[in-house]
């Protein structure tokens, strides 16, 4: 019962973030906007472009889906709202968004496609990037909560939200997750004016629909998970737990949405080395300012 | 029923699929957004979602007369897109190979907003429809040829044996200029090649690397790669609609550019009556009308020697000025939406409009918006890493304009001319030669024009007709926003006999290569952009 | 919920998912096929027909980060159970995971001395 | 427990079959993907057998680790989407001759030797601590000399793949 009610906020969820998505791209807001857009999609063709790799072309999308969607399954709505509560959750997270890279390296070589390729090959560029250091601030967080479960993670921060007792592995991780969901300012796989598309650029109709759904739900699970790992997931004074988690999940969400409205995006061979020169050893001196704290603190 | 209806009857889930849609239109503008935009429609205002992706789009939005080059370039685009779609015409004439509008307007925003209202009902009603019509245009039809995977040299419209060796030919597409696969000069393709290599070498068991790839061509860091062919133009969303760029990829990196244009064909509105010359040269360029209509009646009055009196070059001035200001306006928000900044994108393309449509008053209004629009861009964080040292270009390379301005160099033809000096006009230079430095030259320039617009006090073109029956020869030079154009007339009894015009993009077209080989692709871009290049003002 | 339950659900939420997505292809699907035209099959690129295929050996310009990411993906498989005992086991657990990342470190920085850390 | 042996199971055919789609395309990226999804079903087989911080530590690291094999076979592999139909592979019978005979001597070491009673799976949370403890105990030292060998191995890729042009 509990899992029926998670998928429904879930999806709920991926709506509000759409109706926020379509805010940050054209400056308005149309609660009804993303429901005609999906049925829009829904009623135009979708042409599989010729001789493509078929399978790695029709697989993109569900994966894309089936991923964010496992992602956010193990991320808890409050102590009893959580689909599967894993002893390894924080890692579970990290193995599902592993293979949103998959999906996207998939839909960029499926259609044999220029701009498609290109972007896909970026986008396992952009992943060597953030990848590391999102490990890296998970292994700080679980050196507190002395856990990988999601739940005792959010517990460990009864005393003080880990953004405030880690700011560093903080702003690392939500880099990083705005890196993953290739959100503005690092939507170098998409990129609109570069690469007319990217990898979007040969899928239509319904496949476009649940590419696009993949995408909103990856921003939920992101969005939840840096509530979960930094935000002290459902706790608050007044309101019930799962209100707390749910508010706190879409002000991040709103916030990495709208930050990528008001800067350029980023070359792909700054991201790599900003991450490598300076997100990595910040999300190595993170771990070791934690450990230290620890020590002092015990 | 829409020319691009979708087979089907239209009832039960189809009606309200369609109802989504046509609430739900997004356009694929052709030429470009910057063309609707400098013609002083808002696409976006209108109502329309505005996308890049063909394969998004469910509207084709023609703006303008279009060349027949880029007629062909929309049919593709137009075969592209997914069913339900249709064509909607602002002011454009003849649209063959495309179907016929399905709804046509006139170049005005009222008109527009109207068409697509118009647009709704007809998607409402007939985006299914039991007899669609099929989009067949031969040009778009593959051709079989034939080759030989051995030989890849013989290449042949009909089936049959290979001269040379004897094998039999395999049928293949055609290629539409030769984009690819391709291995340094030899081409072919690595199909026909690989195809062979399983049978041929089978024997021997074991191919060396070093053999197969000793003819490929070699990238900067010494690797052996295949290089593919890539389109960027003429539609492509991130540059200048018109522009056909195609690149060579070798994977992100550009290793070759070469550019072509549209362009005007000659001497088509060089010829004619010379008092309607600056009507035809006017509409060259969508993106510049005002200054080839100044240099058009400057040019006849040289050649008919009659010199306008000061208040008339006064109000030219602050024409011209008027149209540099949108010009660079719509430049910057066709370049922040090549660098994905979106804000700007909206923001200039709002101030582009309005000044557009501004008075001589509301001038000092819209020069406050600029200068608050110039010091947020100087302000925007990671702008200036992103910009820093693309497609730099020293001076001296043949550039004039805001181009050569941001190399240091002091060129500008304003500062010979009368009207300018009595207005106190300086030229805005700046060092550094890339992308960086033009940002900030035709931030600079926005806010200088917007002034001397002002100060100018007038924003009409006057024409009086001093050609009639005059002969002789002259020449103008007018600084249009995108450098220094030139137009050398003879006139023989109130006519044009011989014309020569020299725009500013056929020069910078050559600097493509310059800006974009060697580099990776999304820099490559950038670099492209800033250079501002109209296809349309390059003779064909 | 034992954890076999809760894979046999994280396992059903994925078919589930993948369900759903391809039902709505099905609805998609029941409004009739897309029409077969020429061209239309072709990749989209900026109205130009470009029919020849793109896969060709495709050069990656970040393969200096790639070898260096292989080493470091290796390390986090040894990250998580540390960081996990690190409070019971204290200061020995720093020492040695201080040891262990100070390693690594200087093969990354051998590395950016030697220019893997640039486009290639 | 024979839901699990079923479960097992399935995921050890699903290995397999991907397993052999890698030498049965000729498109590199789909042939690194298949070895991709064969070494994800070897991390699905190790949850159905309860070994929870292994099998999603496989997940993970697979994802990533065989995408960027698939870079380096597209970049270095001739004709890498298997457009030509390019026969990839040689010494066919003596490679199928050598797989079969491996995969027996292995089916017949599970089959014949006396594995003893199945202990009990720990709780999954208390596996991660094991491996912990066991990392900053016993195996401290085989634990260090890993980060030497990831070092050895990090500088010696460098070292070939990175071209020092700086040099000259």
């Amino acid at each position: 019962m509990s899992a029926l009610a998670v998928l429904a906020a879930l999806l709920a969820g991926a709506y509000l973030v759409a109706v926020l998505e379509g805010w940050s791209a054209t400056g308005r807001l149309r609660p009804a906007g993303p429901a005609v857009s999906a049925a829009a999609l829904l009623g135009r063709e979708s042409v599989v472009p010729r001789r493509p790799d078929r399978v790695l072309f029709e697989a993109a999308p569900l994966l894309l889906l089936v991923s964010a969607v496992l992602a956010a399954a193990v991320l808890p709505l409050s102590p009893r709202l959580v689909v599967a509560d894993l002893a390894t959750g924080a890692l579970f997270v990290n193995a599902a968004l592993a293979y949103v890279m998959v999906a996207l390296l998939m839909a960029g070589w499926g259609p044999d496609a220029a701009y498609a390729m290109v972007a896909g090959w970026r986008f396992l560029g952009q992943l060597l990037g953030y990848s590391m250091p999102i490990v890296m601030a998970i292994a700080a967080i679980a050196m507190r909560a002395e856990s990988l479960r999601n739940t005792e993670v959010v517990a460990s921060q009864a005393a003080l939200p880990n953004a405030l007792y880690q700011p560093v592995g903080f702003a690392v991780f939500f880099l990083a997750a705005m890196c993953l969901a290739f959100l503005p300012p690092f939507d170098l796989p998409t990129a609109p004016g570069e690469l007319a598309g990217g990898v979007e650029a040969e899928y239509a109709g319904a496949r476009l629909a649940v590419m696009r759904l993949g995408r909103m739900v990856l921003v939920v699970a992101l969005s939840a998970a840096v509530t979960v790992f930094y935000l002290g997931g459902w706790l608050g004074p007044a309101l019930p737990p799962w209100a707390w988690s749910a508010i706190k999940t879409l002000a991040v969400a709103a916030a990495m949405l709208l930050a990528g409205r008001y800067v350029p995006r980023l070359r792909e061979a700054q991201v790599l080395a900003w991450w490598w020169k300076l997100g990595i050893p910040l999300a190595l001196l993170n771990i070791f300012w934690v450990g230290v704290v620890l020590l002092v603190a015990e | 029923m829409i020319s691009g209806a979708r087979q089907g009857s239209p009832a039960g889930l189809r009606r309200l699929f369609a109802a989504a849609m046509a609430r739900d239109l997004r356009a694929f503008v052709v030429p470009g957004a910057e063309v609707a935009r400098a013609r002083g429609l808002d696409v976006e205002a209108a109502g329309l979602g505005m996308t890049g992706v063909p394969r998004h789009a469910s509207v084709l939005l023609v703006v303008g007369e279009l060349p027949a080059a880029l007629r062909r370039a929309a049919a593709v685009v137009y075969a592209q897109m997914m069913r339900p779609r249709a064509v909607l015409a602002a002011g454009a004439g003849d649209l063959s190979p495309l179907p016929g509008a399905d709804v046509s307007v006139g170049l005005s925003q009222e008109e527009l907003e109207e068409g697509v209202a118009r647009l709704r009902t007809a998607f409402a009603r007939g985006a299914f429809a039991p007899g669609a019509a099929g989009f067949e245009p031969e040009m778009l039809r593959a051709r079989t040829e034939y080759a030989c995977p051995m030989h890849p040299e013989v290449v042949q419209d009909e089936p049959g044996a290979c001269p040379k060796c004897g094998m039999e030919l395999v049928s293949r597409e055609a290629a539409d200029g030769g984009s690819g696969p391709h291995h340094g000069g030899d081409h072919g393709g690595a199909n026909g090649d690989h195809g062979h290599g399983g049978h041929g070498h089978g024997g021997m068991g074991f191919m060396s690397m070093v053999e197969m790839t000793k003819d490929l061509p070699r990238s900067s860091d010494g690797l052996p790669m295949e290089w593919v062919e890539a389109p960027f133009g003429p539609l492509f969303p991130g540059l200048p609609g018109g522009l056909f760029l195609k690149l060579t990829l070798d994977g992100d990196t550009v290793a070759e550019a070469s550019p072509s244009a549209c362009g005007w064909a000659s001497p088509g509105p060089l010829t004619g009556p010379a008092d309607a010359l600056a009507e035809r040269l006017a509409g060259i360029d969508p993106l510049s009308p005002a200054s080839y209509r100044v240099l058009a009646l400057r040019a006849v009055e040289d050649a008919a020697g009659a010199g306008a009196d000061e208040r008339t070059a006064r109000a030219r001035a602050g024409a011209l000025e008027r149209e540099r200001a949108a010009s660079h306006l719509g430049w910057l928000s066709g370049f922040a939406y090549l660098i994905g900044h979106r804000w700007l994108a909206r923001r200039a393309a709002e101030l582009q409009l309005a000044v557009l449509r501004a008075e001589p008053a509301g001038m000092p209004g819209l020069r406050a918006a600029a200068r608050s629009l110039a010091r947020r861009i100087e302000r925007t964080p990671l702008l200036a890493r992103r910009l820093e040292g693309i497609g730099a270009l020293p001076g001296g390379t043949g550039a004039s304009g805001p181009v050569a301005r941001a190399a240091g160099v002091r060129t500008d033809a304003r500062c010979g001319e009368g009207a300018y000096r009595a207005l106190g006009f300086e030229p805005v230079v700046r060092e550094g030669g890339d992308a960086l430095a033009r940002l900030r030259v035709r931030l600079a320039e926005i806010e200088e024009s917007l002034g001397l617009a002002a100060a100018a006090g007038s924003l009409d073109i006057p024409a009086p007709r001093t050609a009639t029956g005059a002969s002789g020869a002259g020449a103008a030079t007018v600084e249009t926003p995108r450098g220094t154009a030139t137009l050398r007339v003879a006139l023989s009894d109130g006519e044009v006999v011989s014309a020569e015009l020299e725009g500013p993009s056929a020069r910078h077209l050559a600097l493509v290569g310059r800006v974009a080989e060697q580099r990776e692709l999304a820099d490559a871009l950038v670099g492209v952009a800033s250079l501002d290049l109209s296809p349309w003002e390059t003779a064909r | 919920m034992s954890a076999l339950g809760q894979y046999a659900l994280l396992l059903a939420l994925a078919a589930g998912t993948a369900g759903l997505a391809l039902s709505v292809y099905g609805i998609a699907r029941s409004l009739g096929g897309a029409r077969r035209e020429p061209g239309k099959d072709v990749p989209a690129t900026a109205g130009e027909l470009s029919r020849e295929p793109v896969w060709a050996r495709y050069h990656v310009r970040y393969y200096g980060y790639a070898l260096l990411f292989l080493a470091f993906d290796m390390e986090m498989a040894y990250m998580y159970p540390w960081a996990v005992v690190y409070r019971q086991e204290g200061l020995v657990a720093l020492l040695d995971m201080g040891v262990f990342l100070a390693i690594l470190f200087l093969g990354l920085l051998y590395g950016w001395s030697q220019g893997a850390l640039k486009r290639q | 427990m024979s839901a699990q042996a079923l479960f097992t199971g399935f995921f050890g055919v699903a290995a397999v079959w991907f397993g052999v789609v890698v030498f049965r395309t000729s498109s590199m990226v789909r042939s690194a993907l298949a070895l991709l999804f064969s070494q994800a079903a070897i991390g699905a087989m190790f949850l159905a057998m309860q070994a929870e911080f292994l099998g999603v530590l496989q997940v993970m690291m697979m994802a990533t680790e065989m995408s960027i094999m698939a870079i380096f076979m597209v970049m270095y592999m001739m004709d890498p989407g298997g457009l030509g139909e390019m026969e990839m592979t040689h010494q066919k019978r003596a490679s199928i001759a050598a797989g079969a005979l491996a995969a027996l001597a292995a089916a017949g070491v599970a089959a014949l030797t006396d594995w003893g009673p199945a202990a009990a799976a720990p709780p999954a949370a208390e596996q991660t601590e094991r491996l912990g403890a066991e990392m900053l105990g016993r195996s401290m030292l085989i634990f260090e000399t890993a980060g030497v060998t990831i070092l050895t191995a990090m500088i010696a890729a460098t070292a070939v793949a990175i071209e020092r042009r700086r040099r000259r």
